[in-house]
């Protein structure tokens, strides 16, 4: 089955919010359904980090903020060689941290 | 609500410390105490943001005040995150202002240097959203990566902007013998020479080594008074006249336009309006630099300059010690050093120490308002505060 | 200063929880806007000991005041060990009294079950002496297993009475749906049958494993408002009359008695005394169990009983549910449960539901007054509230 | 050379505080002298500790208070059999605890 990252949409005005949040910004609301999160977007801002977390063995990350085509912005790793601000990517939810047993789930973005 | 007044200041050297968490945070206390000459106060606040994590401590504030032997005084530790400090001395001035205590004693501590730089990294990266940042490694240098990659496209500030922030704080800690660093750096050096890489490599690209804070021990307190108090004190009257904080996002991908810092430009606007001034009064001011481009950011957001010009009047020596309105003239964060949840009290320290004119070598010429923002997470909490000599 | 009343009231259950610590805030704090129908509110403060080190988060009052949609208001996360939720409601109360601010939410929050015992005991263990009892080994659990025995020797206190207080505490929960047990205890199965050793083993020596408060995940949270605001809402009105604090040694051996709790005297008294009240005109209390020999030695400390007669007005069934002086009708630490930076808010949640009549079975006939005693530390940091129901 | 527990003498007053601070509480003094502390005492209480942090590598523990001929007060181990409170005992610095490559020294009383 394909993963996917959820947005939270407010019963009250249809807002969808990510991450969660236990009342909604626009209209109080205090209700939300999880929906799937668009996977393409694009790229607003990066970062190459090379001072990462003890659990992460690799020499560095990429890191970029997308812009999703609902309009919603996320975090998430890039797997591109040359990003650009602007760029047009698509996600897909892979392993991004193992902390201990446990694996944490995340958007890895590809070019195009 | 009554006024209230800074009067009395201690501070250690921000470096690496070798004694314990409760003594960092004793000696500045007492060094405070006896600048203003009273042996008691009503009550403590405390700010620290790692005793737990990094030093197998709780209940801090606790035992300070015992350490201190001003029990049965009432004592509590405050955490705002980096921002920890100015959180702290606004709740003394809350507690001061309203007539519930007459003297109170703000004191931020912080030994981050027993743990190693992993552990710290990780550490301060839990400021970040556990589900939407945290699982992906963000830590705080890489969302100041990525703000400073959108602030470059935006704005024109380049990388020579950032080491010229870098260059003009370390030269101000020069001149502050407790400063963590005492290394002057040159555009040669960190920018420009073959070795510049080597000797600046990339952290969080476009950020550099030299445009991040270093990890730092250190402690420092000011005491709060009522009038009546203050007066009887023989020292300058340095009232903290503005007191503000705003939040934002947690998430840094949720902000509408994310080279905007909403919370520091709410927390000086109403700091600034409680103290009945503009920007342009401000005559010396401590700003947030745990990374070069903050400074330019945050000189801009409390309205020193408009947005996007901050790099400019950077360039033309506006902010430099000897300029208009000289900003760290500490050295910073970057210089000075930033043990989390003792900066924002070594902030206060910096500015009531200009305020008085007992600055020496980096003092700011009749400096009579002066002005510091703390900036807890990546933003999204800060807390800014105005401070004004009295005649 | 303005008088300043809680509005409105959230509680989750005290149990082990599987959602993320801010949710586990989030939760009271909805409940609590629904309870007096505000959406907005000028501050928050939240009490917290362990997100850092048991969570793996820091600036966890910066993120709850995002997922409560209240940006940009200020919030801080404030400490004082187990006592961190009373401490909380006294920032909240400065903010109110002094006119800074005309509604503050105070939450309290604390997930402890995601880290495993052995973890807990050491986490808590961190509020100890570093130098002079951490080292040793000493746990919350060895200071009052030691002062226990002390006062058994002093005072004639057994084992039999500390039973006593735990068989009260549960019975009572089993009448409180948020209480973390629901287990109907009995002196026969704790003491004296056959296998009174297997179910109810030694932990710290006289103190059994029936002595001591489990490990809680959970939340609570009191809006607290000025009369203007009070008035308004459709609620009964309870002030939050009374503000009391007081620190002792951090080494308990430094006490010159180690059997007084000299911090619970003063803070009580203190708060008595702004309520302009005596300790006999209080018809509920909630005090804190964490250990069953410490709800006996409050009662005495703030006033209820004489120094050595509180383990008297136990037996007598003074302070049951159907008692003069229902002490612990929630069901207390002891088996309500200790979230420890919860536990302050969760009492005064129950202090303001048994004013206004909503605690149901456990109801208090006709409480007017309510007093809380919130413990920081092994009694170094104490914070005591008295409620008053106005007409 | 023998090991000793340290009390911190006020250079102002003269009394001896165990552990040490940074403000004399009797007359408000900041200069403190180290000074060995006596290690015979009388036991003023214990417990026997079953539920250890994760480094100590037994199954209990018996902790007391012990007030010394000085009339400080201090806490330690205690390697007695059947502890009574108001027994004489005698201190020896013994290694306390182990956390990673750190050892503590503290004191240890034994019966006598
Ligand atoms: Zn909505
Ligand atoms: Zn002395």
């Amino acid at each position: 089955m394909e993963r996917h990252i959820l947005g939270y949409k407010c019963r009250g005005c249809g807002h969808v919010w990510y991450p969660n949040r236990a009342v909604c910004q626009d209209c109080r609301g205090t209700e939300f359904e999880p929906v799937p999160l668009p996977k393409t977007g694009k790229l607003l801002t990066f970062t190459v980090l090379h001072n990462l977390a003890v659990d992460f063995e690799v020499p560095s990350l990429t890191l970029g903020i997308v812009e999703l085509s609902n309009g919603n912005r996320i975090t998430g790793h890039l797997k591109i060689d040359q990003p650009k601000i602007g760029m047009k990517v698509t996600g897909k939810v892979e392993p991004v941290r193992q902390v201990g047993y446990h694996t944490s789930y995340g958007m890895v973005f590809y070019k195009g | 609500m009554r006024d209230v007044y800074v009067i009395g200041i201690g501070i250690t050297s921000f470096s690496r410390l070798e004694y314990p968490l409760v003594e960092i945070a004793a000696y500045p206390a007492v060094m405070a105490m006896k600048d203003c000459g009273l042996s008691k106060v009503d009550h403590l606040f405390v700010a620290n943001m790692g005793a737990s994590r990094l030093n197998h401590q709780t209940g801090l504030a606790s035992a300070l005040v015992d350490h201190l032997s001003l029990t049965p005084v009432g004592a509590e530790t405050i955490e705002n995150g980096p921002a920890s400090g100015a959180s702290a001395i606004k709740a003394g001035w809350m507690a001061v202002a309203s007539g519930l205590h007459d003297t109170v004693m703000v004191v931020g501590a912080e030994r981050m240097r027993e743990a190693n730089n992993l552990e710290t990294t990780d550490f301060v990266a839990s400021l970040t959203h556990p589900l939407a940042e945290q699982i992906y490694g963000v830590t705080l240098p890489s969302l100041a990566g990525m703000f400073t990659r959108l602030y470059m496209e935006k704005y024109g500030v380049t990388s020579r902007h950032l080491a010229m922030v870098a260059i003009k704080n370390h030269n101000n800690a020069m001149l502050n013998k407790f400063a963590h660093l005492h290394e002057p750096i040159t555009l040669e050096g960190i920018l420009d020479s073959d070795d510049a890489l080597t000797n600046n490599p990339m952290v969080a690209d476009p950020l550099r080594f030299y445009d991040m804070c270093p990890v730092s021990d250190g402690g420092a307190c000011v005491i709060l008074a009522c009038a009546e108090v203050a007066k009887k004190v023989k020292r300058p009257l340095i009232r903290l006249a503005g007191v503000g904080q705003a939040t934002d996002t947690h998430c840094v991908h949720e902000r509408k336009e994310p080279t905007d810092l909403l919370a520091v430009r709410g927390a000086a606007a109403q700091s600034f309006k409680m103290a009945g001034i503009k920007p342009s009064d401000v005559q010396v001011a401590e700003l947030h630099d745990a990374f070069t481009i903050l400074e330019i950011a945050e000189s801009e957001e409390v309205g020193f300059f408009k947005k996007g010009q901050g790099h400019i009047a950077l360039e033309e020596g506006y902010t430099s010690l000897t300029g208009k309105l000289p900003i760290n003239p500490s050295g910073g964060l970057k210089a000075k050093g930033h043990p989390v949840g003792a900066t924002g009290v070594g902030q206060a320290h910096e500015i009531v120490t200009q305020l008085r004119g007992e600055a020496g070598e980096r003092q700011v010429k009749n400096a009579r308002v002066g002005f510091t923002v703390n900036f807890g997470g990546f933003g999204n909490n800060v807390v800014a505060l105005t401070f004004i000599k009295e005649k």
